[in-house]
Parts: C-alpha cells; structure tokens; sequence
C-alpha cells in the first residue's frame, strides 16, 4: 500500500538579506496510513518548515528548492495557490502549537468551522453547522451548540485546542500535520488532548506527522520516529529501537541530556555548544562541533543516510551501538 | 542545619481590582460590580532548610511564581509573614531588609525578556554589586569577568548584549547577575523551562554545580516534574494557589497521596512509556478568579465526595516529612465533618 | 456598562468644568469683546451704556458667576454679536459640519482602507512603496492650500463641481442633511475630500501596520491551513482584525475633523459650526466660544461613547468595563 | 427676470435692522426697511421715505414723508411708522451696538400723518444724516423681537424694493422683489447673498460660475479679473481712510528707545519728528507695489470731494533726505527705536503696509521693529492696554471708514481732546490734543448751514494735518467684480446694494 | 561533580561586536528611499543652518527689504542688485532667503515642540504606569482629555491667549501635543514593567529611580523616537496652519508657514510663487521627516523585528 505522505529530498531555504538560511535541507521521510510518526528535535531545527512545506504554507523570502512531496501519490510541489487550497483541510490538515493564536479571536467559532466546512463542500449553512457541532462533540467539548456561539476566548487553552483538532477532522482528511499541539498545555490537559487525538485516529484511520521537542510525548504516541537536526533528518526508525539503541550521537546525547533518565542529583549528560546558524552551516557534518566522537572526515564531509534493518536510516559516518543493532 | 533559613507563614497573595467610584455610584443605582479578586497564593506554610533544594510544582496559574516572587521580596505578602534567617521580614530595619534582599535572589524564566536588552552584560552583571558598594567601580570589569567564570561563559564577552547570545548562555549570564551579589538563596522561576533539552541540562549541571560551590539553598519552580525530580531534595505541590502534598522527592515520586499529584505523576510523558494509553483527568483547570468551593480539586477528582465540596482539607502529616491536604487522609470524603 | 457610562459622563463634567474655566479667563485675557462689537463711530457714553447692556462693564469673576447662575437654570447665554441663544446657533449650523465630518470619515475609509490593505499585504511591491510614498503627502500640505487647489482645479479648471456652499437640504427626523440629492453630493464633495486627506493617510497607514502585523499571525496560517481562499482570509480574517484599531482611532480623530472643518469650513464657505467658532474667536463672541466647546465636549463624549460599543462589537475580548484604561 | 447671487466678504448678525450698526446688517437692511434720509453712491443724501427736510430752525427739523408708499404686505407708511421706529431703534435688548447715538436727544413729533418735527437741545446740523443709518419699520412690529426678525415674523415687511424670502445664519440671505415697490421695479426674480469670508475662494466661486458679484475683490487679483472677458469689474474710492496714530500723551513713550536702548523723550511730540516720519513715507509706492494701485495717496480723512474735507490738502510727497534733515533738525540726527503695532486681517492689507512703511522707516535711520496682532487683541491694547486704561501702543495702523459720509464724525472721534463727557475724542488712540482744532471741530458742529459747517471742517482738518495729529496714508478703493452683462454701482460706502446692480 | 562535565559554552553565534544601536544603523540604511529623506533632511537642516551665510539677504532685517521689490517673478534683479532666484514676496522679500531663514524657525518650531513634548509626556508617562493606581488613573484622565480635545482649537485658544511669537507657539504646541506621547510611553511602559528584567533589578535591591530611568526608560524610547518624527512634522504643518487662521509667527519674521499664508492671497493672481516655493519647502521637509520616520517605526518595531 502506498504511504500517505512521501516526502523525497525536501529542500527548503529562506532567501534572507543575512544570507541563505537552508531550513530543511534534504529531507526525506514518509507516513503510512495510520501511522504516526514522531517528528523530533530541538527549536529551530527545521521541524515547523518540513510541516508547513507540504501544507504549501512558505511565503517569501521561503521557498521550495527542490525536492518532492506525494500526497496520497499526487505531486504537491509546484502546486499553485489554487491547488494547494484544494488539497489543504480536505486531504491534509494542520495543527499548530499555540492554541491561543490558532483560533482568529474577533470570529466566533462556529463562523471559523462553518467556512471551514464550505470552504470544499457545497453544503448549505444548516448542515455545515450540524457538522461543526458534530465535530466539537466528537472532540469531547460539552454542550458543542451553545459553546459553537462563543468567541474562542471564552474558552481555556485546551478546549481551543480541541476546537482547532475538531477543524482539523472536519472533513476526515487521512492525515493530520501536528506542530507541537500540546507543548504550551499543562501536563494533565496535555494528556487529555493526546488520549483525543489516540482516540479519534484509531477510529478513523487517520496517520500523524507530531511535531515535538518531547521526546516523552514521542514515546507515548508514535509508531516511527525521526530526529531532525540543523536542517536535516539524521536519525529514522521504529520508536522502540531507536530509544533504545540510538545511532547517532547527537539522538543518543539527547536521550541523555534527559533528567528523568539519570540518578536524582547525577550530573547529566549533556551536550556542548548550541545548535549552529542555519545560515552558516559547516562544510562536513552539521554535528561535528558537538559531537563526542568527533573524527576527521565528519569536518570534510557531510555525511549521507545510512540504512539499517528494520526500516532504518541515520546520517552518520560513525554510528554507535552498532553492536545493538541486530544484522 | 535542620533550622529552617526561611519560613512561610500562612503566606497569601492576594490581586483585588478595585472599585471604582463610578462602579461603586452604579451599584447604589442598582449594578451590581464586585471586586475582583484573584487568591494567587492562599495561606501557605513552607520552610526551608540551609542548603536544601525544594521544588515547586503545579499547573499554570496555580501560584508558583507568585509565591516565588513574595518570597524574593518582588511582591509583598497580602497576609502572613516571611522570616529570613530567624527574623520577620516586616520587622526588618532598612539594613537588615537590603542584605535580606540581596541574599535571596531570583532567577527568572524567559533568558530573553530577563535580561534588559539596552546593557551590556558587565553591565547587567556588575551593576547591582556596584550600586550596593559590594564592589568598587574600578573592579566592576574584573569582577563580572570572575562571575561570568564561574557561569561558565567566556569572560571577553562582557562588552556584549544580550541579544548576541545564545538561550543557554543568556539563562547563564541571569545566573551570574544573581551571583554577582553574593545570595544565599536562590529562587528560580522556571528557569530551564525556555531551553532546548541539551541546554536544560548544561544549566541544570550548572546549577547544581554551584549548590555545591556556594552552599546555596534552592526554591526550584517548574512545571516539568523529572526536572524537579533530578534536582529536588524535597518537592512541594501546588493546586489553585494552595499547597496540596509536600514531602521528599523520593518519597513522592514513589508514592503520592493526594489525588491531584497521583494524576500529575500518572500523567508525566517519560521514554520509559511506549505506545500508552493516557488515562487523564478529566475537567478544565478551574479559573482562580472563581475557585471551587471547599476542596479545589474536587470537581476534577475521581475519588470525591460530598465532604470537599464544603470542606477545605488540612494539611495532614502522613509520615515523617510528607504532608498531604485531602480528606481521605483526614477522616474520609463521605459526609460533613462534625 | 452602567458604570461605564458614568465614568464617560464624569468624565465629560470634568472636561466641561475645566474648560468652561479656561475659555471664559482665556477670552478675557484675550481682550475686551466690547472694542469687536461696536461700531467705532460710537462715542465713549455709548461704549459704557453697550457695556453695561451685555453686562462686561462687571469684573470678569462677577460675569462668570453669573454665567454659573444663569446655566444652572438652563441657560447657556446669547451670543454677543447674534443676540441669540448661543447654543441654539450651534445646534443650529452642527448638522451641516457634522454631515461634512461624516462624509470625510467615509470617503478616508473607502479610499485609505483598500490602499492600506495592498500596502501592508505585498509591503515590498512598487506600488505599495509608491501607496506609502504619496499618502506622506496627505499630511503634509497644509489643509487651506489644498483646499483652494481643490476648488481651482475641479471648480475654475474643470467645472465639474461647484466651488462653494452646501447644496439643498432636507430635513429627515429633525436632521438637516444635503445627502439625499445629487447637488447635495456635488457641494459636499470636494469640502469633504479635503478635510478627508489627512485621514486617508491615517487609514492607509494604520491599514498597513495592521495588516502587516496580522499576516504574521498564526490564525493568519490556521486559516489558510483549513484550504479558506485568500478573499475570504483578506476580507474577513484579517480585515476585521485591522477595523479594530481603526475604528479606535477614527472615532478619537473624528474630534480633529470636526476641529480641521474650521479651516475647510472657511474655505468652501460651508455653512457649519466651525465658520461660527472662527467667527467667535475673532470677535471674541465668549457665550458662543462656550457653548460650542460644551457642545464639542459632548460630541465626543458621545462618539468615544460609540466607538467603544463598536470597539467591544468588533473585539469581543473587550469588556466595556476595561475599554477606558 | 433672472436670479441674482452675490457674495458678501463678512456675515450678517441679523435681519433685525436695529440690532447691530454694522455694515453688512446696514447694507442687507436697506433692500427691505428704508431709511427716511437716503445716500447716493457718493454718500452725498438724498430723498428717499422722506420727500422733503429743512431746518426750521437752529434747533428744529422737519421732515415731509413721501406718500402713497406701502409696505410688503400693503399697510400704507406714515408718520406713526417713523415714530414707532424712533422708540425702536435706540432700545433694542441685548444690542451689541445700538442706534442711539443717532436718536438720543432728539424728540419726534408727528405733525401729520406725513410730517415728523425733530427737535434737539443743541444745534444740531446732522440730523438729517443721523436719520440716513437706519431703516424704518412699521409700527406694527414694534415689538418683534430680533430672534422674530431674523424668522421673517414680521409679515408687514418694509418698504423697500426687496421681501425678505430666507435666512440661512452664517450661510445666506435670499431676497425677493417687491412687486409693488414705489420706485419701480427691479429686473431680478430672486437676489441671494451669500457669505463666503475667504477672498481667494470668493473670487473663485465667481470664476466658477457660482456668483455673479462679488464684493471686496482682492487687491492682488483685480488685475487679473480686469483681464478677463468673461467679467467686469466695478471700482470707486471708497469713504475709508488708512492711517497711523501716534502716541502724543506720554513724556516717554513705551515702545520707543534710544538706539542703545535707554529710555528717551518720546520723539513723537516733536512737530518736525512726526513731518519727518510722514514724509518718509513712500504713499505712491505703496499704492502701487502692496495695494497694487486700488488705492489712492491720502492727504487727510476723507478723499477730495466728500463733505468737510480741505482743498489745499495734498498728500506729503515722499522725500526722504528732506525727512532726514527734519529729523536732524528735531535733535535726531541717528534716529531711535520704535515698535509698530497693527492688526491682522482687518484692513487690506494692513500688515504688508505696516511692513512696508517699518521699512521706509528704517531707511530713515530710524530701528523699527513689527507686531501685528489679532484684531480682538490689538484694538484692546490699542484702546486701554497701558497703565490706568489708556492707549498702550506708540504707533499704530488703523483705518477708519466715514459712514455718515462727511468729516465730521472723523474729526471729532479721532482727533479732538478725549473727553468722555463731552463724547468727544472716543477712538483718539493717539490722544492727540489741539485747543484751536478742538474749538474748530465744535464750532462745525454747531453750525447748521451747510456751506459755513463745510468751510469750518476744512479748516479743522487743515489744522490737525498740518500739525500732523495722524498720518494718513492712502484712501482704499471698493471693488466689485461681475459676470459681463451684470454692471454694478460702485459705491463709496462699501455697501453692495441690489438696488445698484442692473443689466448691462 | 567532576570537572570535564563543564566546558565552557560555545562561542556566540555572531562573532562581531553589534551594539544595538549598529544593528539599528544597519537595518535602517537598508531602504533606500529612506535613506533618500535622511539625505534630504541633513540637506535641509544644513541649508537652514547655514541660512545667514548662504541667503542673498537678510530677510528679517527690514532695512534691507525694499517693498519697491515686492512680487517680483523668479529670476528677476532686486533694487540692491542681486537676483531672486525664486522671485519676492508681497513686501518686496526675497523668497530664497525668506524660505531659508523661514526653515530655521520652522524646525526650531517642531524639532523644540517636540523634544520638549517628548520629555515631559514620556516623563508623565512612565511615572504613570510605574506608580499605577490612583496617580495612573488621575494622569490618565488628563491625559484622555487633552486628546478629546482637537488640537487645532486648542493651539487657536492657547496663541490667542498667549500672544504671538516662536515661544508662545511652542508652549501651544507642547500642550497640545504632550498627551500623545504620555499614551504611548505609558502603553509600552506597561508592556516593559510587566517583563523580568524589571522584577530583576527589584529583586537586586535597585532603587525606583534607577528601575525607570535606567531599565524601563531606554525600552520605550522606540516608539517614541518614531512619534517624535511624526508630531515634529505635524507641528510643523499645524503651524501653517494657525499662521493662515492670523495666530501664528510675527508677519515679519516668517516661518515657511507664515510665507504660505502671505503668498495664499496671490494664488489666483498669477504669482503663484509668493506661495507655492515655500509651499514645496514645507513639503520636501515634512516628507523627509516623515520618510525617516516610517522607515524607523518599520526597524524599531519589534513586532516585526525577527
Ligand atoms: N520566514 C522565515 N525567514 C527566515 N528564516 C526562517 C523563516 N521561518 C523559519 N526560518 C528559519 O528556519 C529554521 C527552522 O525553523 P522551524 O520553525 O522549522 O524550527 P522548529 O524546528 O519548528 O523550531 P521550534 O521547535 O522552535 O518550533 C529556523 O532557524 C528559522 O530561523
Ligand atoms: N500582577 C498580577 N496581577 C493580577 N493577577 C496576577 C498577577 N500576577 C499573577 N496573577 C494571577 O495570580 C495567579 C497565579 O499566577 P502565577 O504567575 O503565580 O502562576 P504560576 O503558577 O507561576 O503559573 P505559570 O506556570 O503559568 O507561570 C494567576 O491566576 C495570575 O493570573
Ligand atoms: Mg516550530
Ligand atoms: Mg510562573
């Protein structure tokens, strides 16, 4: 079966007056249906511009430079607004981190569903509505006619949250772009939000692309994962193996910089430096000023997908835990 | 070392929007306008030990900062009193207030908008140490480079601003600034909460490193209960502007009591947990404006009953250091207390 | 939203009070009316008796005392040179620069409004830059000059629009308006496009920032994101989010209108209210000068009043309560 | 029968043709209530609700009505009217300038249905013109109220040629003829006034096409409306005369000083210093470069040829060693410092010339320095700024227009001693004070024949010229401008009449 | 704890020495038609500056004005010899000279108005949203009515009462114009006390003083730097304006505004020039202020400030 989301050797740059700043810069992943996929990494890695790259959202100064994305087999890249606008809500759909800004504040909600409703369907005002408030009760909002009135700050984070997933799921679309859904909720709404959104892609089929920095959400939720670094993917897999026995450096430095990984009060690990200009990134590996095991030809060379078993791939001339990786 | 350093008695906080004449005119023509009042921190008691880290924890707007902030000395309790060092705050003479002040200091959540934008760093760094004659002018230079050492940030960065760092590095040069004058304690507010997990823990090993270093006592704030669960030696719970559990890390982490820090920590995403199925809690945070009756929690708790609706829970010692506000630890949830 | 009001009503007492205070001090320290009103052939006898007539022979504290005395029971004074009530002159000559003002405020919007909208939405187009470069221009000639371009070019020049005065007007529930004819519309046309200049490039200018800033907005790309057309995201999503602050605004410039008509007033020759203040000043005609900044006072008690029902209509997030700080 | 719209440079304050001695109220009154004593185009009297006056004697008029007049609404005019209006005019309520002056001392009599007697303490030579500044109305509206005047409530009208059809305050007043009007009838089917303060615009509504006439055409565009085929323009020297006052009251006057700025004798006492500065004056140039030639070089108060004015006088010749010499002979051979004072937008032009002549000034070695002031401002401090009330400026341009159109009034409030008993010197901003001027000035007034009371006021005017008591500088000229076909009377008086615009 | 886990962080990511104020030059000099209006406006200041030295008379010294020269076209030779270049006014000045010296007191008009305006209305301000409470609410209210008040009327009263000259149009001016920058340094004065630094420098025992004037003040300059321009340019025209209403500057010591309103009598009379010269000067100085000034609210707006 062909997967929902192909994305082949994603470039997208930002032509800026201080220089180029390559984003996403050759990435390739790609979602079945139904599956989630975690897609991980520290702020600024380029996780929001791979998103929001098949959504067709990047305005001037970005671009897309070259690469390909397949929706459901059909080419997105070289779409035109018009195109885009057809495929966008209907056959994939987005969810933004802050749930605060997402929802227009001078709109009420219902106005914001029902136009999302006709924006593809022709359907009168009537039953547009009566999927709205579907939607709303589908997403666990009580009482969804009166609450479909409100203004959405009359709402709490979570439930314009729920409200922008509810949008997002008005017209089935088979899959759902998540940027950092629940990063600005509190813990226990946060899981309320995730236990939803398990709930409802179980039940329709609907697959994942989460954007997250946590990899504890990631943990919880995803099938497959992919670690983003300066731009690019270094490191892909189930989530299982790739926790467990991580390839590269920088997924394993990570996984140790964690507290709730360590003793109580154990240094932690960490790594050193922060993360470079995406407007000046080195010649060889994007990692290697980082990087514990730094050698010389990560400093001459970037480094290309390495493929393991079980679907596997990471970016690195000197994996580690090979030895865990069965042959 | 088991006298408490600082001591919160009945601490509340409370934020009231007054009337004003022309509302206070239109409820004798028959409005009816009344004061708004957030209880941001509600009577809490807390003592801390020298060299002690405690970690605050709780959902947004349930007071952390707040009590953080009466604690540093940034907002003056509504009600209850603060004693440092064994004296009352408000009893205090001028002097003895200032060194109170300088002792405690905070640390501040977002590395950008703590750091004034217009100074540079030996600015940022050296300008209270100067101001309070703990350094002499001349020696200002000097001594933010010996600060910024010891933060672990190269010391010719001093002519620098703010915004010519990076996040970890600026969260470091907040850390220096409350080096500079000497504290004994420090508050710190959300402080790795803006950072990027490799730099959290280049911060967190920093922290600790100078606990050590310096002999400093923590009030840790967060929201990220394995930051706290790294770091603390003792962790305080909050709920709705009340403390509702406090006791040992270990001890908590191990076996909370109260309902509302038994879903916190079921609800803690971890690495360890693949492919789970959350179970949360159900009901919105309810706005502190118009708190819950009687127990806070009660409309969100699986296990209430009619007794927290009316009844505010105690705090109630369950072992040795571990205290818990709730009635199944006080006689029971089922009906009215005599 | 009683309280509101009140705090808007104490408001307008207070500005009245202090401004009462300051123009009836202010007009005397200007100079003595009574060396405007009469005619010069008169001799000094005739100067006391006028005097004493309109009762400026008694030092000034005593006149506004009885100033005081007389507007408690109603009445605000007559006009020095009218020798009517000073108010009833003003209500009388309000509706034609009001209709003016109206006018101005509409054409600024229908014109500033979708050029502030392309300005801030393609900021680096040429035509924007050239938008932005020429609306620099509406504030910066001084509004008499342009008026008398205005009439030389499109009244002496062209002929297509006459030069001065208000057309025929009609009165419409109690209101005298010019509005419902044509010749009506071809009087107030350039007046109003005068007095209008300086706010198109108000409008064009707060239009940009405005739309600028909410095409950064992530509801901005929520929308977009839900496969909305850009028609749709342009006139709703990001128009009623820039209406928010130009209403604000228009309605607190709507004073300055009502104020600049002084100069467009005199010269179209409209027959408003603001010719009458002119008219006052000079003559140091105090009851009018008076009742007009009281009648002013509660113009825009009135319109602020307005603008913030609009406002709380327009941004729900506003609570009438809080509009005021 | 055609429509006619002029534009007016001042608004009106009201219809009520008692309230307000003011020009426009004057000018708009007089289509509607006319007076008993009428004024040419040169002001000179003439007949007009009365057919007839002649002293009686020293102390009496008579006045014989003209007969078979009727007012608006057909009520006949007679003597109960001029009566009626007599107690009117000098009581109007709340009248910012009042009638009485011309009616106080005086007593009517009615005679018969078509005499009135007036008879007054003193001699009193002016009666006739006293009764030529305001209008009669019928007895019946005696008791109507301004308000009620400016409504048109007073439904019996006047007797003039013109109905009063609308009055938009601030905006227009339209007219309508009367049909019936007993001196004939007038070729317009509708006369509207409208307001327009703003010149430029003025002048523009007329190229618009929007005016007829306009008054008070801008010295700076007549040129150019005199080049115009489309219009024609209508001039004459008017009745006002621009002039300086000068301080003659103080020992040291406050606007003056040495040139190092110490505190001097005020010059302006000196015969020869006031010679000097008037002779400095170049009156020609600036008829010609400020008032681009719509004026005439003044000499005295009134052009050549109005009632009282001297033969002999002739405007000083510009000269400007001459005024060098004088000022050397005065004990000023380096000149001093003066301040000149004007007001702003009163008169035409006025502080271009105030400008100008602080320059010739200081080509004359004297340091001038300028203020023009808002006119609410300047004829306050003009008239009572300084220390106890009194005239506060040192030299100062005003104008002052003749409305009864004879010399008489002038004199008597510019330059006889100040004296508010006597009512004398009332507008003498300068305090000039002459006992052999003063004694001829009261002389004239008591004289009742005209040719002797003509004679007495050439000579005071002599008199105060020579002793350069002000020092006039040039005499306006009042311009109308019209649509070609549409010729207007031009009218010494300013005033724009309806009754004086036919077609051509 | 040991050592080797604490190495020093990383070089920043910029390496060059950015003040604030470099980054700012920077970012500003990127436009170029903005950078056009500071060329102009240095040009126009300098012009104004160097008036004596440059004009061909003086025109304030009416020894030297001859009304004999009086609306004389461009071009033509004046009684003493030189050339007008842009020919004379009503009273025989020259209207080069009148136009430069007029630009003199035209900028002392705006940039004094609104320096002045600028100290006291950030000033009341800043202590306004500091102190908070009553003392806010009462400056608050002031400050409401003064911009319900339409500056025009305001400024007409004021020099009425005042008399005229340079002084008094600035007091007027000041008065009318103080409240616009009280509103909006109180707004981001609000905006900055809310942020940490603040509480941080309580929490480091700072005085109150020391808090306002050395942290809170210099982050709210940047909306005031951008009115500044702004209210300069509309003092400027608003001074014409009261000139053409007969409350403005001295006849004889005209500002650009009182030469427009002198030469608007001569509009339909064919000398255009008496009134459309100083006219273009009026404009070239506003639009170059104004060019400034949008190009500094689009750089110091950190809205859009990436
Ligand atoms: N409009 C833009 N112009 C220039 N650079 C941009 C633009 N948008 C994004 N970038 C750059 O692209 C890089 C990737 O940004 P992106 O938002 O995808 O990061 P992210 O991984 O989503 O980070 P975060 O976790 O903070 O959301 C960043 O370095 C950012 O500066
Ligand atoms: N200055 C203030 N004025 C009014 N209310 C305030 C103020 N500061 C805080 N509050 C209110 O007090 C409550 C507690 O706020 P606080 O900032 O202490 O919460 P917090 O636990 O730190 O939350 P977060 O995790 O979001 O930082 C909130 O409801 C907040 O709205
Ligand atoms: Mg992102
Ligand atoms: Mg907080």
């Amino acid at each position: 079966m062909a997967p929902v989301l192909e994305v082949s050797g994603l470039k997208t740059h930002f032509f800026t007056r201080a220089g180029t700043v390559k984003s996403v810069d050759g990435v390739s992943f790609h979602v079945e249906r139904g599956e989630v996929l975690g897609l991980v990494g520290e702020s600024g890695s380029g996780k929001s511009v791979t998103g929001f790259s098949v959504m067709g959202l990047i305005d001037p100064p970005g671009r897309i430079v070259e690469g390909s994305i397949k929706l459901n087999g059909k080419e997105l890249v070289g779409l035109d607004e018009e195109g885009f606008r057809e495929v966008r809500g209907r056959e994939v759909a987005m969810i933004f981190q802050d749930p605060m800004m997402t929802l227009n504040p001078v709109l009420r909600v219902d106005t914001q569903m029902i136009e999302a409703v006709t924006a593809h369907d022709k359907v009168s005002h009537k039953a547009a509505r009566e999927r709205s408030r579907d939607a709303l009760a589908k997403v666990g909002i009580p009482s969804p006619e009166e609450r479909l009135n409100a203004y959405p700050h009359q709402f709490s984070g979570g439930m314009r949250q729920r409200v922008a997933i509810a949008i997002a799921l008005l017209h089935r679309p088979p899959l759902i772009i998540c940027d950092e859904p629940t990063t600005a909720l509190d813990v226990t709404i946060q899981s309320q939000i995730l236990a939803e959104m398990q709930g409802l892609c179980a039940d329709t089929g609907t697959a994942l692309v989460w954007i997250t920095h946590d990899l504890g959400v990631v943990a919880g939720l995803a099938d497959r994962i992919a670690v983003m670094y300066a731009g690019r993917i270094v490191e892909t897999g189930a989530v299982d193996p790739v926790l467990d026995t991580p390839l590269h450096p920088y997924t394993s430095g990570l996984l140790g910089s964690l507290p709730a990984e360590g003793e109580p009060g154990a240094p932690l690990r960490q790594i050193r430096g922060s993360t470079p200009s995406l407007a000046r990134l080195p010649q060889g590996c994007a990692f290697a000023a980082r990087c514990d095991y730094v050698q010389a030809d990560c400093l001459a060379l970037a480094p290309d997908v390495t493929p393991f078993p079980g679907a596997r791939g990471v970016r690195c001339h000197h994996p580690l835990n090979l030895a865990g990786v069965a042959a | 070392m088991t006298t408490p350093i600082l001591t919160l008695e009945g601490v509340s906080k409370r934020f009231t929007k007054p009337l004003d004449a022309a509302s206070k005119f239109a409820n004798l023509l028959g409005a009816k306008y009344s004061e708004q009042v957030v209880h941001a921190v509600d009577s809490v008691d807390l003592s801390i030990r020298q060299g002690e880290v405690v970690g605050l924890v709780g959902e947004s707007g349930c007071g952390k900062s707040t009590l953080g902030r009466v604690v540093a000395g940034v907002h003056h309790a509504s009600s209850g009193r603060v004693s440092w060092r064994g004296r009352y705050t408000n009893e205090m003479s001028a002097e003895e207030r200032k060194a109170a002040t300088l002792a405690i200091q905070m640390i501040f959540q977002d590395p950008m908008s703590s750091l004034n934008p217009r100074l540079r760093v030996t600015d940022i760094v050296g300008e209270a140490p100067v101001v309070h004659g703990l350094v002499p002018k001349a020696q200002q230079d000097s001594y933010v480079a010996e600060m910024l050492d010891r933060v672990g940030l190269d010391s010719t960065y001093r002519r620098r601003y703010p915004h010519q760092f990076s996040g970890g590095q600026r969260a470091r040069i907040g850390i220096a600034r409350a080096l500079a004058v000497k504290p004994q304690f420090l508050v710190c507010d959300e402080s790795v909460a803006a950072l990027d997990v490799s730099i959290q823990a280049q911060v967190l090993n920093l922290f600790m490193k100078l606990r050590d270093e310096l002999n400093l006592t923590y009030l840790f704030i967060s929201h990220d209960l394995s930051v706290v669960r790294h770091l603390s030696d003792r962790v305080v719970i909050m709920y709705l502007g009340r403390v509702v559990e406090a006791a040992p890390a270990a001890e908590l982490f191990k076996g909370p009591q109260h309902p509302y820090a038994q879903a916190l920590l079921a609800n803690v995403p971890s690495i360890a947990a693949r492919k789970k199925r959350f179970a949360p809690l159900k009901g919105e945070i309810p706005s502190p404006l118009h708190p819950p009756s009687g127990c806070h929690f009660h409309p969100r708790c699986p296990q209430a009953g009619p007794r927290c609706r009316v009844e505010r829970p105690a705090l109630k010692e369950i072992a040795t250091g571990h205290v818990a506000a709730c009635h199944l630890h006080d006689g029971g949830v089922g009906a009215l207390a005599a | 939203m009683l309280a509101f009001i009140l705090r808007r009503l104490a408001q307008a007492l207070f500005v009245i009070a202090a401004m009462l205070v300051i123009v009836f001090f202010g007009v005397n320290v200007v100079g003595d009316p009574i060396y405007m009103l009469i005619s010069p052939e008169m001799d000094q006898q005739q100067i006391a008796e006028t005097a004493r007539a309109l009762g400026l022979d008694r030092p000034i504290w005593e006149q506004f005392l009885v100033f005081l005395k007389n507007a408690a029971q109603g009445d605000l004074g007559r006009s020095f040179v009218h020798g009517e009530s000073a108010i009833k002159l003003i209500l009388h000559r309000m509706p034609a620069t009001l209709e003016l003002a109206f006018v101005a405020l509409v054409l600024a919007i229908v014109i500033g409004l979708p050029l502030g909208l392309y300005a801030g939405l393609k900021p680096e187009s040429r035509l924007s830059r050239f938008i932005m470069a020429v609306s620099i221009l509406g504030f910066s000639l001084p509004t008499f000059w342009v008026g008398l371009m205005l009439i030389l070019t499109f009244a002496v020049g062209l002929g297509w629009l006459p030069a001065t005065g208000r057309g025929p007007t009609v009165s419409i529930l109690g209101l005298e308006t010019s509005l419902l004819s044509l010749k009506g519309w071809q009087h107030v046309a350039l007046p109003a496009l005068n007095l209008a200049l300086l706010k198109i490039s108000l409008v064009i200018r707060l239009a940009r920032a405005g739309a600028r800033e909410a095409a950064l907005m992530d509801y901005v790309k929520f929308a977009r994101a839900k496969g909305l057309s850009q028609s749709r995201i342009i006139g709703v999503h990001i128009l009623k989010n820039i209406m928010i602050p130009i209403v604000t605004v228009l309605g607190l410039e709507f004073g300055s209108l009502v104020a600049f008509s002084v100069v467009t007033e005199t010269i179209f020759a409209w027959p408003g209210m603001g010719r009458l203040l002119l008219e006052a000043i000079t003559r140091l005609d105090r009851p009018v000068i008076v009742a007009y900044v009281m009648v002013v006072v509660v113009l825009f008690v009135t319109i602020n009043l307005l603008v913030d029902l609009v406002y709380s209509a327009l941004d729900p997030r506003v609570r009438l309560t809080e509009a005021t700080s | 029968a055609q429509e006619l719209k002029i534009g007016l440079s001042a608004e009106l304050s009201s219809l009520d043709p008692h309230y307000h001695n003011l020009t426009p109220n004057n000018m708009l009154a007089r289509h509607i209530y006319e007076p008993l004593v009428g004024q040419d185009e040169k002001q000179a009297l003439k007949p007009l609700l009365a057919e007839s006056w002649k002293a009686i004697d020293d102390t009496t008029w008579e006045f014989k009505l003209r007969k078979n007049v009727k007012f608006h609404d057909g009520t006949p005019f007679t003597a109960d009217d001029v009566i009626a209006t007599m107690q009117r005019a000098p009581n109007v309520p709340k009248s910012p300038s009042s009638f009485s002056a011309y009616v106080r001392g005086k007593e009517f009599t009615k005679v018969d249905d078509f005499t009135v007697r007036v008879k007054t303490a003193t001699p009193a030579p002016l009666v006739p013109t006293d009764l030529s500044t305001f209008g009669i109305i019928p007895a019946k509206c005696k008791d109507t109220t301004t308000e009620d005047f400016n409504l048109g409530k007073c439904t019996t009208g006047g007797t003039g040629a013109y109905k009063q059809a609308e009055y938009v305050a601030g905006d227009r007043v339209v007219l309508t003829p009367n049909e019936s009007y007993w001196g004939g009838k007038e070729p317009w089917s509708k006369v509207t006034f409208r307001m327009i303060t703003s010149a430029p615009t003025r002048v523009a509504a007329l190229l618009a096409g929007d005016l007829d006439v306009i008054e008070n055409v801008p010295t700076s565009d007549v040129a150019r409306l005199k080049g115009d085929a489309k219009l024609s323009v209508a001039s004459t020297v008017s009745n006002r005369v621009i002039y300086f006052h000068m301080d003659h009251f103080r020992e040291v006057s406050p606007f003056i000083k040495g040139k190092d700025g110490s505190e001097i004798k005020n010059p302006l006492r000196n015969l020869k210093v006031r010679q000097a500065l008037s002779m400095a004056i170049n009156r020609p140039g600036i008829v010609d470069r400020i008032m681009e030639k719509e004026a005439i070089p003044a000499g005295q108060l009134l052009p050549d040829g109005f009632f009282g004015t001297s033969k002999k006088l002739k405007p000083v010749a510009f000269d400007l060693n001459g005024a060098k010499k004088l000022l050397a002979e005065a004990g000023y051979p380096n000149g001093f410092k003066m301040k000149l004072h004007g007001p702003t937008n009163r008169y035409l032009n006025d502080t271009k010339i105030i400008e100008a002549v602080a320059q010739m000034f200081s080509r004359l070695g004297i340091e001038t320095e300028v203020e023009t002031l808002p006119s609410a401002n300047f004829f306050t401090r003009a008239s009572q700024g300084g220390q106890g009330n009194v005239p506060e400026f040192s030299f100062i341009l005003v104008g002052w227009g003749a409305g009864t159109g004879e010399s008489s009034d002038s004199l008597k409030a510019l330059l006889a001693t100040f004296d508010p008993a006597k009512g004398m010197g009332a507008t003498n901003r300068g305090r000039y004070s002459n006992p052999t001027f003063d004694a001829k000035v009261d002389e004239a007034l008591r004289t009742v024949d005209d040719a002797k009371r003509d004679a007495a006021l050439a000579e005071a005017m002599e008199i105060s010229m020579n002793d350069v008591g002000l020092i006039p500088t040039h005499y306006q000229l009042n311009t109308w401008a019209s649509r070609k076909g549409v010729k207007v009377l031009a009218r010494t008086d300013e005033y724009t009449l309806a009754t004086g615009i036919r077609k051509d | 704890m040991s050592e080797a886990t604490l190495p020093a962080a990383a070089p920043p990511v910029e390496a060059k020495e950015e003040t604030p104020f470099r980054r700012f030059v920077r970012s500003f000099i990127e436009d170029r038609l903005a950078l056009f209006g500071l060329a102009l406006f240095i040009l126009i200041v300098l012009l104004a500056v160097a008036a004596p030295l440059i004009a061909p008379q003086n025109p304030y010294d009416l020894a030297s004005v001859d009304v004999m020269d009086s609306r004389q076209p461009p071009g033509a030779a004046s009684g003493e010899g030189f050339t007008m270049w842009l020919g004379s006014d009503g009273v025989g000045r020259d209207l080069l000279s009148g136009i430069l010296y007029g630009l003199r007191i035209s900028l002392m008009v705006g940039a004094f108005s609104g320096i002045l305006a600028a100290t006291i209305g950030s000033a009341v301000g800043l202590i306004a949203a500091y102190v908070g409470g009553r003392t806010e609410n009462a400056i608050m209210r002031l400050v409401d009515l003064q911009l319900s008040l339409p500056s025009v009327l305001v400024a007409l009263i004021l020099v009425a009462g005042l008399g005229k000259g340079v002084d008094k149009i600035i007091i007027a001016l000041v008065m009318v114009q103080w409240a616009y920058y009280a509103r909006t340094v109180r707004g981001s004065a609000l905006v900055e006390r809310r942020k940490e630094y603040v509480e941080a420098a309580q929490s480091l025992g700072l005085s109150h003083a020391r808090t306002v004037f050395r942290h809170i003040l210099p982050n709210c300059l940047a909306p005031v730097i951008v009115i500044v321009t702004v209210q300069t340019a509309h003092a400027i025209s608003l001074e014409a304006t009261l000139s053409f209403l007969g409350v403005g500057l001295p006849q004889t010591e005209p500002s650009l505004g009182v030469l427009i309103a002198n030469g608007f009598q001569y509009m339909l009379s064919g000398s255009y020039w008496i009134s459309v010269f100083p006219g273009f000067a009026l404009l070239m100085t506003i639009v170059s202020i104004n060019l400034v000034g949008d190009r500094l609210r689009d750089v110091l707006n950190p809205r859009l400030e990436k």
